[in-house]
């Protein structure tokens, strides 16, 4: 029950998927139809079981007064008061003028946006202390980026306007671009489907269980 | 100079970022942009749908990419609408569907399209979990993926969303435009919409993914990519839109790559004077 | 330059400069702004999905079955009626985690999500990234233009020896050293492209907080 | 106006008696235009209309194709476009299906019911009326296939790759191992474990920031049981922070094999395998902080990393220790390239794994994979050196369009 019945849903489902891929007839699509709902309403209710986990955790860590816990208090009191707002707020939750939309608009908006523009002031930093150029294939790489780097925007041709049109870095970025960089990704792409793949027809099989470890 | 150098505190080096961003911001140079062959392959494919035709627009972003994908998102929804398309928009980003409406609302309030009404020139069908099995559901019915629209009308109930009597499935429309931030997003989009159902499709995506979307590009799966800020300013130009948001950020984008270019060679002629030992 | 009267972008306008504070060093301004942050995106997530997902996708259709008195199974296309109650029971197991002792029963949902996901993926990757790849490499050689037959040789050449680098069944050595030496060389110039590209992305972001602080909060033009 | 005969017998039907519709049309007409029927001419009907069965899907739709009135592209334009009206019997009633502007002659019905019967009729209408063709078609029927004629050449590689991984694994599991040859950056770890216990400091091991669903934290997971098992031999303590609660479950797992298989299980601290956050940030900042305390003599980093892959090697490389990565997240790979001694590019990764677990089922994907790759690259050279002599049915096969 524990295990056996999970290996038989995950295969019989994922075979019936491949098939519905290549059979289009309706005793096959329909179910097929039916399994893609399912799918969405489950990811929906692991969205929700994400949150409560968040919460159980934390909880965990107040009441244990872990270090932090003031913080994880500020986390437990923003996350309820954004489900409550949402909850009460009904089925119009999301229109232009409610609380919800204000919570996302002033809290979430910017805090997301800002937490990755940090990268920007860490990429310049990690290209002056580490960007070493120590072998011949690390000079192609740093070649390469500099090239795209300034070629992508105006400035690079501006710095290369004295060189005919050819030569001017954005043409050669867009050759870069176009010809040895496609070739690669386009090989780094076909060895990550044949990654998956591999991977789906494991699952499948049951050979791979990796996500059904845990407590038993 | 080169000891100062050798042992800078990083942030010296956030500071100068922080500086060289903020400058072109407040006092813009204006360098002159040129419209690449992906850009104008964009512009060039959503001319080419028919006018008046029905367009899926899926924006799969969150607030974290605004600043690239916000300014194509919305030159796109203009070039549609100058050509009188109706759009349906979905969204796959759980942080998304907020600030996809804000966008289109935006463009909306705008003088040329304020006399467009929702749910017969476009309709938002916000947002809905689980990715890929999302849009091969769309394949057999948009309504049944989609019950009701952002703003809670069914979309079966064609007196509040005409727009949604046109709307089978994939069939309906000549074209996908997809703005996208990552997963699920362009990829997802070739692999299960484009391949299975044949649509075509366009993307504009963040500059970190573009690389990995050429190949697409080359094959035909996609007809038409933006590549980030950049790729969103020749758009802006590619449409003649004076002054956008992305051609604004374009001096600010000069000068921060310039910089980090600095940085690389700088660091390395550096730290090759760095005496070995020292814990190089 | 007037500052915004809007109490909204004031509050988004310090939490932005709380999480630049990181930039200086870990501090309890960025504690606070990242804990929030996890908070409130959590709760997004719980109620968007509440309000468009489960309700609209399962607990409607299953209670407009109950108010028109509809037969209970139907399976047609986009019909499922009762047949929803096994998504509906299988979400409501997948909550079995947080109990210890019954947390086992979650695996069915787990199992259909996964069952799903790769049946989905194998044939997208399949068809969409390999057949169509290799479809699209199938390219004449020579052109009728010296430059394009050129740039389809070296692209031809650049895509096996780049496969040939990841080929893992006989020593690197000979003919097959050279060819995963000049895959690697093809492999490296992707990396710089996409080094240069990552670079971008990531200051267009800073470009993009920038322009919220000075536009829309301090409300400089 | 004669009707021509389009299409086969089972195509078009001739109603028999079309005076009837004409006649009632010619009334009509009369009496909506009244005096203005002189000027405004009705156009003349289109014709031969034919129909399919949309291939490769579930009955749903039906295409519908008829030429034009000729009338079509006349000027004054007498034509404005077409009615295609659909009944379920020859005599109607005929309800409304779609309209097309002028000059357009192809129409997909996609609102029928399979395995019905319906007939079809089209009216070309302009400024003087209607007209409708003189024939109706059918019965048209729109019927399922059981296999979608365009996705044969993805059936054939799915089939063959499928095919190579299940025999190479079953030949793994029956002990002939096929060989994997030694992946260089193993050899790196190694050197790098040895660095580290000259200096006398841990070694750093990251087995990424994604959870176990991940094909590379399993990966990584396999990859730190052999370090664990080369930190026993040489002595030196291992710190393995993890982001995720099971990840770090079977981390702890792995640890502490790897000491049992290197004999020396009484050397296996407890404390070298640490719970962190999931939360990126939080998770690199705690990374960092063991990185400039206890100065880790080497860093390995193998798994999944997103954006923070950039924060952790510049850190790491500023201590000067030697670090080696492995992922396979191409837009990560660059900076840990250009920051570490030593980087396994993605499938490296899998095949490190497998070569050090030389677990059946990771061997049988790696093998399955090189040979479908000498598939592809046969298929490529075949294929454009036919592109070269201008034949094309090679690529026409592969197109799944």
């Amino acid at each position: 029950m524990k295990r056996e019945v999970p290996l038989f849903i995950t295969a019989a489902i994922g075979l019936f998927m491949i098939l519905s891929f290549f059979v289009p007839h309706q005793v096959v699509s329909v179910p097929s139809d039916f399994l893609q709902q399912t799918a969405v309403i489950l990811v929906a209710f692991g969205y929700v079981l994400g949150g409560a986990n968040v919460l159980k955790i934390n909880f965990d860590g107040i009441y244990k007064r872990k270090p932090g816990w003031a913080y994880k208090l500020v986390l437990v009191i923003s996350l309820l008061v954004t489900v409550i707002v949402g909850l009460a707020e009904g089925r119009t939750w999301q229109d232009p003028h409610s609380m919800s939309i204000w919570i996302y608009d002033h809290l979430y908006a910017p805090m997301n946006a800002t937490m990755f523009s940090l990268l920007a002031f860490f990429i310049a930093s990690a290209a002056f202390r580490a960007f070493r150029i120590r072998t011949f294939e690390a000079g192609l790489l740093a070649a390469a980026a500099l090239i795209v780097m300034l070629g992508r925007v105006p400035v690079g041709d501006l710095l290369t306007s004295w060189l005919p049109h050819g030569l001017q870095l954005g043409t050669i970025q867009q050759w870069i671009m176009d010809n040895p960089q496609n070739a690669a990704k386009r090989a780094i792409i076909m060895g990550a489907a044949m990654g998956v793949m591999a991977t789906g027809l494991r699952v499948i099989l049951g050979i791979e269980r990796s996500y059904l470890s845990g407590e038993d | 100079m080169l000891a100062w150098l050798q042992k800078v505190d990083r942030r010296w080096i956030f500071l100068w970022m922080g500086l060289l961003v903020l400058e072109p911001l407040l006092f813009p140079v204006g360098f002159p942009i040129r419209v690449t062959r992906p850009a104008q392959m964009f512009a060039d494919a959503v001319a080419s749908i028919p006018d008046g035709s029905t367009v899926l627009m899926s924006c799969d972003y969150d607030p974290a990419s605004r600043p690239e994908l916000v300014p194509m998102h919305k030159t796109a929804l203009r070039q549609l609408w100058d050509k009188h398309c109706k759009v349906v928009v979905t969204c796959l980003w759980p942080g998304g569907s907020g600030i996809v409406d804000e966008t289109i609302r935006e463009v909306h309030d705008e003088p040329a399209y304020r006399n467009l009404k929702y749910g017969v020139d476009w309709v938002n069908l916000g947002y809905k979990a689980g990715n890929e099995a999302v849009m091969v559901l769309m394949g057999q019915g948009v309504a049944g993926a989609f019950p009701v629209d952002y703003y809670n009308h069914s979309t079966s109930d064609y007196q509040a969303l005409p727009i949604m009597r046109n709307v089978r499935d994939y069939s309906s429309f000549p074209m996908l435009v997809n703005i996208s931030a990552g997963y699920p997003g362009t990829k997802e989009w070739v692999q299960q919409v484009n391949s299975r159902f044949h649509l075509p499709m366009v993307s504009g995506c963040t500059a970190v993914s573009t690389p990995e979307y050429y190949p697409y590009l080359q094959a035909g799966q996609l007809r038409g990519l933006l590549g980030g800020m950049a790729g969103a300013a020749e758009y802006e130009l590619a449409r003649k839109e004076k002054l956008g948001p992305a051609t604004r950020g374009m001096d600010a984008q000069s000068l921060a790559h310039l910089f980090v270019a600095l940085c690389i060679v700088l660091g390395n002629i550096v730290q090759r004077r760095r005496t070995p030992g020292s814990g190089a | 330059m007037s500052p915004s009267h809007d109490f909204g972008i004031w509050v988004a306008a310090l939490l932005t400069l709380c999480v630049f504070s990181f930039l200086y060093r870990d501090n309890p301004f960025y504690k606070f702004a990242e804990h929030l942050f996890v908070g409130v995106s959590a709760g997004y997530y719980i109620v968007l999905n509440f309000w468009t997902v489960i309700v609209t996708n399962l607990y409607d259709p299953l209670h407009t079955m109950f108010v028109k008195h509809q037969a209970p199974f139907a399976a047609q296309l986009g019909d499922y009626r009762a047949w929803l109650f096994v998504p509906g029971a299988l979400g409501v197991l997948l909550f079995t985690r947080l109990f210890g002792k019954i947390g086992w029963l979650s695996r069915w949902a787990l199992a259909t999500i996964i069952g799903a996901y790769a049946g989905l993926k194998t044939t997208g990757f399949a068809q969409g990234d390999l057949v169509a790849q290799v479809q699209a490499s199938l390219q004449p050689l020579w052109t009728g233009q010296i430059g394009s037959s050129l740039n389809a040789i070296l692209f031809t050449i650049g895509l096996i020896t780049s496969l040939l680098f990841f080929f893992f069944s006989r020593e690197q050595k000979g003919a097959l050293g050279a060819a995963s030496r000049v895959g690697i060389g093809f492999l490296m110039v992707s990396f710089g492209a996409g080094y240069g590209y990552t670079v971008m992305s990531r200051i267009s972001l800073l470009i993009g907080r920038f322009q919220f602080l000075l536009h829309d909060w301090l409300g400089m033009k | 106006m004669t009707l021509a005969g389009f299409g086969g017998p089972d195509v078009a039907r001739r109603l028999p008696c079309p005076a009837l519709p004409v006649a009632a049309l010619a009334f009509s007409v009369l009496l909506a235009s009244g005096a203005a029927a002189q000027t405004l001419i009705p156009p003349a009907p289109a014709s031969g209309l034919t129909w399919s069965d949309a291939p490769n899907d579930a009955g749903r739709s039906v295409f519908l194709t008829w030429r034009a009135s000729p009338d079509d592209s006349s000027s004054p334009a007498r034509v404005t476009g077409y009615y295609i009206e659909r009944a379920e019997t020859p005599g109607g009633p005929w309800a409304l299906v779609d309209s097309t502007s002028r000059g357009v002659t192809t129409k997909e019905d996609p609102t029928v019911r399979r395995d019905t019967d319906y007939f079809y009729r089209i009216a070309a209408y302009g400024p003087g009326g209607r007209t409708e063709a003189l024939s109706i078609t059918g019965p048209v029927r729109a019927t399922s296939q059981w296999m979608n004629q365009t996705r044969w050449s993805v059936l054939v590689f799915m089939v063959v790759f499928f095919g190579f991984v299940l025999y190479y694994m079953a030949s793994a599991q029956s002990g002939r191992k096929p060989f994997v040859r030694r992946i260089a950056g193993i050899d790196a770890i190694e050197e790098a474990i040895g660095r580290a216990t000259e200096l006398g400091r841990p070694v750093l091991y990251v087995p990424g920031i994604q959870d176990i669903d991940q094909m590379e934290t399993v990966a990584g997971l396999v990859i730190l049981e052999n370090v664990a098992k080369m930190t026993a031999r040489y002595e030196t303590p291992v710190r393995v922070p993890v982001s995720y609660p099971i990840p770090f479950t079977i981390a702890e797992e792995m640890v502490k094999s790897g000491y049992l298989h290197a004999g020396k299980p009484d050397q296996y601290d407890p404390s070298s395998v640490t719970f962190i956050s999931p939360e990126q940030f939080a998770f690199v900042a705690a990374i960092t902080g063991i990185i400039l305390r206890d100065r880790p003599g080497a860093h390995i980093f193998m798994g999944s990393f997103y954006a923070e892959s950039l924060l952790l090697a510049e850190t790491g490389f500023s201590t000067g220790a030697i670090q080696v990565a492995g992922t396979a997240q191409v837009a990560q790979l660059p900076f840990f390239v250009v920051a570490c001694d030593y980087t396994l590019i993605g499938e490296e990764l899998y095949a490190a794994s497998a070569y050090l677990s030389g677990e059946p089922k990771l061997v049988g994907g790696l093998k399955g994979a090189d040979m479908l790759k000498v598939c592809i690259i046969a298929a490529i050279l075949i294929g454009c050196v036919l592109e070269t002599l201008n034949i094309h049915g090679f690529t026409a096969w592969m197109n799944t369009q």
